[in-house]
């Protein structure tokens, strides 16, 4: 082998790590259980991550312009509390805009505070996490929410259709994957979203709005939160008012995994998607072998870490941290 | 003194301006709105106050450092949860039989050396990995509830040994037990963080990690250290709760770390590292538990408390904002 | 003289049976003029409710009910309320023996025995199609470390081979009392296993997220027995897609709680062990029930 | 003969895509003042990371005495006496000047506490040396950024060091600070320490140098005495042909006025400020640290309100609200601070440079990334940018080339009104003449400029007109003709009992 080959091979391996750590799991539950990678299954485990694939999309942008978004949780079973209930009252034809003005305008709330009043993120969205599970609570009166008549409505398209085969849930993940992920990579708005997350203070001495961008982002979040209320409500016609609790530390931990720092300005579309498939996949692996649930927390935690080791690993070229 | 201590007071003005404001609050509140003819104010209710703080506050106290140093433990729940099944648990081996109530301090120094090698863990792998914290401790909050589990099932684990419920009920100069922890980690974190060489290096590897790294100083041990710090006060703070309570179950803790991150940034530590303090963190705690406390007094509902305790964290944030504005003259980015 | 009743719940919110519970003890103790409540929820957090004792205790209240977060814990709590003479009523869920000494009354279901007669409705009804011999079926637990899912899953799993000794239960998992996870739980039984005849779930929004499960990938044929009849079970019954269940209504158990409080301050005689009875409920006798209002 | 108290044999260091050194050899007396010089990018700051263990070497060795020895880390290159001042700020900005000092060494007393009072006591002695006007207890955030370069250099200070590395420690220094530097570097001298001093400023290097080593594109060109030495002769070396330093006589016709600033304050930075600027010229901002000139230019660019006066572009009164404003009505700002101000270290070289028309640069909904490149490899070829491409990351670049980006990235955008605030800090001689021809070109094609700096010889070199600022007021305003060094620093001065005030 010539030393370029391998050195584009080991550029490959730096940048595709987590790709790699990806295959190599899948072979491993394969192998485990031969019943792992079958059509059935794999289209099983990409509807069910769909919702929170979708969700991960939105928070990818919100990260990267170096924020974090801990309401989408129960910002999601807000939008789909709302929608389930305004089907029956006004018809879905009216429910589905009229859920997602509702969520773009929580989203809309947080984007204020975070983007114009620059307030600390973290804590702005935990509150919201909080705020928005109360008024969940209040309008649905705690009570858990359902579709009367749920054999005939068309809307039960989105959760649980399939156009040429694949289920609607995959189809919408895979065109908002591909519509968010042109809009991060190509377009002025995504190259903001970096600049913004990458050095703010820089991004905004090169007459980058920083509020409005990070506003969009946070945008962007609600609209992706109410897609992803959307094909809850879609999938099972009726709801728990916790449906999406917890959700936004499993989005947040796709998002990371998937290699997006933190501190922001780096990350992108598809490995999010990445890591939303490497969560779902695991979640499902571990089901299949049937091990217990505690030893599958177990698992999941070594799987992670060590995932997103071999991706950093490979991107410095060196397997321990240089870190005296 | 210590440099910069009249601006860092000023930065963490906030949070007691807000305690006041809820003091007033509830007081006002509580005499339309509660059943009890006692007032909110009452000299005990704060004692009370005190003690109800002490779970939270005491983890609180091991996450100011650790943030300060640029990182974060979010398996601090899990953590506490596994001490307090150490704890629970080893009062009954057999092998500790003939200790009598000698016992009790063999469990406790074994929860507490479980904390610090939960912790320690973590530092570890967040040292030599370079893996970032967040993600580190992510997921030992998800595998080392899974250990939790391995311990008994679903089961509580429980042991309820009167002695030790007397110690931790107990009241001396008029302060809980509990309370008495509170304080004296609270002093101990402050101690550490301003007055000693790890503390203040504690600062400069969470402001400019490069920085410390340029000078020398042993940035993956030092992290490593915190961690082990907050690991044995996220088991201090259990075995300090439950010595009173003698059961843990598999989900307690559950959500801990999100309140103790509210707190320690109503505080005013700076989730990117670099500043903070333990002063400040104690006065997130004790608006926190205010909050919940004060909320309970004037009867709100379950839906209501959670949009106010919601609101309210923004409400401080933006307090915190508008006293830390330098006025027209700063630069607008 | 108006009573003073101070309430902490388990954890209000995470699902519609405490919440429904929580807005019937209100409408209750508003329906009463002698009655006053404080109605707090320890959120689940062990440490908040042992606070919220503390409170109560300090309000001076004149009872205090409790449902426990952890049926031990709570013990030292309400033996500082026993001692300030407050007497401590526990409600859904009991506490362990070691303080019955400090308590009251207990008032709430019974959910060993709800576990056992599920079991019961799903054994009859194999029984009914000829498959006991041979029937496999799973497990979806409610969340880990709760009492009541802990308690159920054994009422079940004891009572079973005593009428069904042949019936298998093939895989436990928990379904967290959510309906989504229990559908993903569900998602990969099916693929794992060819042969499933039956689902037992912890309670019907979890039997009801399997139940989709099962519908999206076409398999027909399994016997759905939850728990906790919810509204949503309720009308898949009525649509003859899901089994059978358990009634039990949080109105009945939030109202049972009330009234043996007040009871208790009346100086009248209760019972300590006031158990509401849960029936079952099957297609074949949900007419005589109304639809479960949550 | 003495021994070296430093030899480095043949370091070879190579990045993905950049051989940074190549086989390089250095050695350093005791005593001695080794400068160490070369274009941006050479490889110079490299070489001191590799001796500083920040970075491992490919090949190659660094004797100490006789013994051959590696450098691990920071800490054992500490351990060994390599005092290491860095070329980007490494301080800790919330912890006060005596902590950054002795940053990785705080005097201990028993329980691990800190020793505040020795610290303070040592801090104060080392500050007094330097003449500075903070104390030790001052957060470091809180200074400017002379202030905090002054700062690193306190940390040579520390310890008894056997060689100190100045990494371009004048970059951001005015003459008053520099000289306070060189009294510094003196006393180390006399203390028999080696030093290696890094600068792209002549002038420096031959006040106070012994011997300069040359390097080009990583490579060793050799070591000459500074004695035997001419500006042309290095400069030469480094760039291996001849420079044109004359300066362009482009006696343009000047056009209308362009940007006009009557009665202009801003709280207590700078007050009453009136000038204007025309097209087709360039106007030099000459002053002291914190002489308000900064302030000027973000207030021009829409960052800072003004309390008072009024801002008139192409005799139109306007308001800047923000950059965006500014950016629209033909304002660009080179910022002072490139790493913090300037550029997204994270991001590659063609974005940082087009980030300010990205909005602009579009095809269909897309950025049209073809013009960007074109536009970034125009820029490169004419600010002489060295990268291995525009995927490099602006971070990985060296100090010098990220500076010609952030001029490269405002040049773009064509404006009407230039502000150049400390254009050339840290730049090589070559690429500093290239940007003040280029400065003069721009003002030639009917741009109106206006030059920042803290450098005497650039302001009068490229200016047509001066202003000359102390403490937020202009003092005086000089035409090219009647400017001299010794008035303009008059002029700069202000009265000096108040700077004892
Ligand atoms: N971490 C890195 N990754 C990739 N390339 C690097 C890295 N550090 C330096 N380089 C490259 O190595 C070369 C030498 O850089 P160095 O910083 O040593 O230059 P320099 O001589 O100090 O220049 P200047 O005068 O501008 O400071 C440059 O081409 C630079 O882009
Ligand atoms: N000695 C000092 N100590 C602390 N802060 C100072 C000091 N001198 C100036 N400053 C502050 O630092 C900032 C630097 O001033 P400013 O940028 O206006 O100076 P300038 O004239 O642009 O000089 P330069 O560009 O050379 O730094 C000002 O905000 C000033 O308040
Ligand atoms: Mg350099
Ligand atoms: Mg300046």
């Amino acid at each position: 082998m010539t030393a370029l080959t391998k050195s584009r091979l080991g550029g490959l391996v730096a940048k595709q790590g987590i790709l790699i750590a990806f295959a190599v799991f899948i072979l491993v539950f394969t192998i485990a259980n031969p019943k792992f990678l079958t059509i059935d299954n794999l289209f099983s485990v990409v509807r069910s991550s769909a919702i929170l694939g979708v969700m991960a999309l939105g928070v990818t942008f919100v990260v990267i312009s170096g924020n974090l978004d801990l309401s989408v949780g129960s910002m999601m079973s807000f939008s789909t509390i709302v929608v389930l209930d305004l089907h029956d009252k006004i018809g879905p034809l009216l429910a589905i805009p009229a859920m997602f003005a509702m969520t773009l305008a929580l989203g809309a709330i947080i984007g204020f505070l975070v983007g114009y009043l620059k307030l600390n993120s973290l804590i702005v969205t935990l509150g919201m996490l909080s705020a928005i599970h109360g008024l969940t609570l209040t309008y649905s009166g705690g009570k858990n929410m359902d579709i009367a008549d749920k054999e005939g409505t068309w809307f039960s398209v989105f959760g649980q259709g399939s156009l040429l085969g694949i289920p609607v849930p995959i189809l919408i993940f895979a065109a908002l994957a591909a519509l968010l992920g042109l809009t991060l990579s190509k377009t002025p708005f995504g190259r903001k979203v970096y600049a913004v997350g990458g050095n703010g203070t820089a991004a905004t001495f090169s007459g980058i709005r920083r509020a409005r961008t990070v506003f969009n982002c946070y945008l962007i979040s609600a609209a992706c939160v109410a897609t992803a209320g959307l094909i809850q409500a879609s999938r099972s016609l009726g709801s728990q008012n916790t449906v999406g609790q917890g959700l936004e530390l499993e989005v947040l931990a796709a998002v990371i995994l998937g290699g997006a720092s933190l501190m922001g300005g780096s990350g992108t579309i598809f490995k999010t998607v990445i890591g939303v498939l490497i969560l779902g996949f695991i979640q499902n692996g571990l089901l299949l072998l049937g091990l217990q649930f505690y030893v599958q927390f177990v698992v999941t935690w070594i799987i992670i870490i060590l995932a997103v080791w071999l991706d950093i690993a490979a991107k410095r070229g060196k397997l321990w941290s240089p870190i005296a | 003194m210590q440099p910069g201590a009249l601006s860092k007071a000023l930065k963490s003005g906030a949070i007691w301006g807000f305690i006041v404001l809820e003091l007033v609050f509830f007081s006002i509140a509580g005499e339309f709105m509660s059943l009890s003819d006692k007032a909110f104010m009452d000299f005990e209710n704060m004692l009370l106050l005190l003690k109800q703080s002490a779970p939270i506050g005491i983890i609180a106290m091991g996450m100011t450092i650790v943030m300060v140093n640029g990182n974060i433990d979010l398996s601090v729940g899990a953590t506490f949860a596994i001490a307090a099944i150490v704890l629970l648990d080893s009062l009954t081996w057999p092998i500790f039989a003939g200790l009598g109530d000698w016992v009790i301090p063999v469990s406790w120094l074994l929860a507490l050396t479980t904390g610090v090698v939960l912790g320690a863990i973590n530092g570890l792998i967040v040292w030599k990995t370079g893996v970032d914290a967040f993600i580190v401790t992510l997921g030992s909050m998800l595998g080392y509830r899974g250990i939790v589990f391995m311990f008994n099932g679903e089961n509580p684990t429980s042991h309820l040994n009167w002695t030790l419920v007397d110690f931790a009920e107990a009241q001396f100069l008029g302060l809980h037990t509990a309370t008495w922890f509170l304080l004296v980690v609270t002093f101990g974190i402050w101690f550490l963080m301003t007055k000693t060489v790890h503390g203040r290096n504690a600062y400069a590897i969470g402001d400019n990690r490069e920085a410390a790294v340029n000078a020398g100083i042993r940035v993956g041990p030092h992290m490593m250290i915190n961690f082990a710090i907050i690991g044995f006060l996220a088991a201090l703070s259990a075995v300090v709760f439950y010595s009173e309570s003698g059961s843990v179950n598999p989900n307690d803790g559950q959500l801990y770390e999100l309140w103790v991150i509210t707190a320690v940034v109503l505080g005013g530590t700076k989730i990117t590292g670099g500043a903070g303090s333990a002063i400040g963190t104690f006065g997130g705690v004790i608006a926190i538990q205010l909050l919940r406390k004060g909320l309970g007094h004037i009867g709100a509902d379950t839906s209501t408390v959670n949009l106010v305790i919601g609101c309210i964290l923004i409400a401080v944030l933006f307090l915190d904002r508008q006293l830390n504005v330098k006025g027209k003259e700063e630069l607008k980015i | 003289e108006t009573m003073k009743i101070g309430i902490t719940q388990n954890n209000v919110g995470v699902d519609s049976y405490q919440t429904t519970y929580e807005q019937a003890f209100i409408a209750a103790a508003e329906a009463n003029d002698n009655v006053e409540t404080v109605v707090l929820d320890a959120g689940g957090d062990v440490a908040r409710q042992i606070a919220q004792v503390e409170d109560l205790i300090q309000q001076e209240v004149d009872a205090i009910i409790i449902w426990p977060t952890n049926g031990e814990a709570v013990i030292p709590a309400v033996r500082k309320a026993h001692q300030a003479d407050i007497p401590v009523i526990v409600t859904n869920s009991n506490i362990a023996e070691a303080g019955f000494d400090f308590v009251a009354s207990f008032s709430g279901p019974d959910n060993i025995t709800q576990g056992a007669r599920s079991a019961e409705i799903m054994c009859d009804k194999f029984k009914d199609m000829g498959i006991e011999s041979e029937a496999q079926i799973v497990h979806i637990t409610g969340q880990p470390g709760y009492t009541t899912a802990i308690e159920r899953a054994k009422g079940f799993e004891d009572r079973l081979p005593e009428v069904c000794p042949d019936v298998t239960i093939v895989e436990t998992q928990p379904g967290d009392w959510n309906r989504e996870k229990s559908q993903q739980v569900m998602e990969a039984f099916l693929v794992k296993y060819d042969d499933i005849d039956g689902v037992y779930a912890g309670d019907d929004n979890m039997g009801v997220g399997a139940l989709n499960a099962a519908k999206a990938a076409g398999r027909e044929g399994i016997i759905f027995v939850g728990a906790t009849n919810f509204a949503v079970g309720y009308e898949a019954m009525a649509a003859g897609e899901y089994w059978g269940s358990i009634y039990q209504s949080p109105v009945d158990d939030a109202e049972a709680a009330l009234k043996t409080a007040i009871d208790v301050l009346n100086g009248e005689e209760v019972p300590f062990l006031n158990y509401f009875d849960t029936p079952k409920i099957t297609q074949d006798n949900m007419g005589e029930y109304d639809k479960p209002v949550f | 003969m003495t021994d070296p108290v430093l030899r480095l044999e043949d370091i070879v260091k190579t990045f993905p895509g950049v051989r940074a050194l190549d086989g390089v050899s250095l050695s350093v007396m005791p005593g001695e003042v080794h400068a160490l010089m070369g274009e941006n990018g050479a490889g110079k700051s490299t070489l001191m990371k590799v001796l500083g263990g920040i970075h491992q070497p490919d090949g190659g060795a660094i004797y100490m005495g006789d013994s051959q020895v590696v450098m691990s880390g920071p800490l054992e290159a500490k351990a060994k006496g390599i005092v290491f001042i860095h070329q980007e700020l490494s301080l800790a900005e919330e912890l006060s000047v005596a902590e950054n000092i002795y940053l990785g060494e705080l005097p201990r007393k028993s329980f691990g506490r800190v020793d505040w009072a020795l610290l303070t006591q040592r801090t104060d002695a080392i500050l007094k040396k330097l003449n500075v006007g903070f104390t030790a207890k001052t957060r470091v955030g809180d200074l400017s950024i002379a202030n905090q370069q002054m700062v690193e250099i306190a940390r040579a200070l520390t310890v008894d060091a056997k060689a100190v590395i100045f990494d371009e420690p004048t970059a951001s220094l005015t003459d008053a600070e520099k000289s306070v530097l060189f009294d510094v570097i003196a006393d180390l001298k006399a203390d028999g320490v080696g030093i290696i001093y890094i600068s792209h400023r002549m002038e420096e290097i031959f006040k106070i140098t012994d011997r300069i080593s040359v390097l080009r594109d990583g490579q060793y060109q050799g070591t000459v005495e500074t004695a035997d030495s001419t500006e042309e002769s290095v400069t030469q070396m480094m760039i291996g042909r001849k420079l044109d330093l004359s300066r362009n006589a482009s006696h343009h016709e000047l056009g209308e006025v362009a940007l006009e600033v009557r009665g202009l304050s801003c709280g207590k930075l700078y007050k009453d400020v009136s000038f204007s600027v025309r097209r087709g010229e360039v106007v030099g901002f000459y002053g002291l640290v914190g002489a308000g000139r900064t302030e000027i230019a973000e207030t021009l660019f829409g960052l800072r309100d003004p309390s008072a006066g009024t801002i008139l572009l192409d005799g139109e009164e306007v308001r800047l609200s923000s950059p965006t404003d500014a950016i629209s009505r033909g304002i660009s700002l080179v910022p002072e601070d490139r790493k913090g101000q300037g550029l997204v270290l994270g991001m590659n070289c063609r974005d940082n440079m087009t980030l300010p028309q990205v909005d602009d640069l579009k095809a269909g909904p897309f950025v049209a990334e073809g013009a960007e490149v074109a536009i970034f490899d125009q820029y490169r070829d004419r600010l002489d940018i060295r990268t291995p491409g525009w995927k490099q990351l602006v971070g990985n670049l060296s100090g010098g080339n990220q500076q010609k980006i952030v001029i490269g990235k405002w040049l773009s955008m064509h404006p009407t009104l230039l502000i150049v605030d400390e254009p050339t800090r840290g730049i090589d001689v070559g690429s500093k003449s290239e940007i003040h021809k280029l400065l003069r070109a721009l003002a030639a094609q009917g741009y109106a400029v206006m030059v920042i700096s803290s450098e005497m010889p650039e302001v009068l070199h490229v200016s047509d007109r001066i202003v000359a600022m102390y403490s937020g007021k202009i003092m005086r305003t000089f035409t090219s003709d009647e400017v001299t060094e010794d008035n303009l620093i008059q002029a700069i001065s202000g009265i000096e009992t108040d700077q004892a005030a």
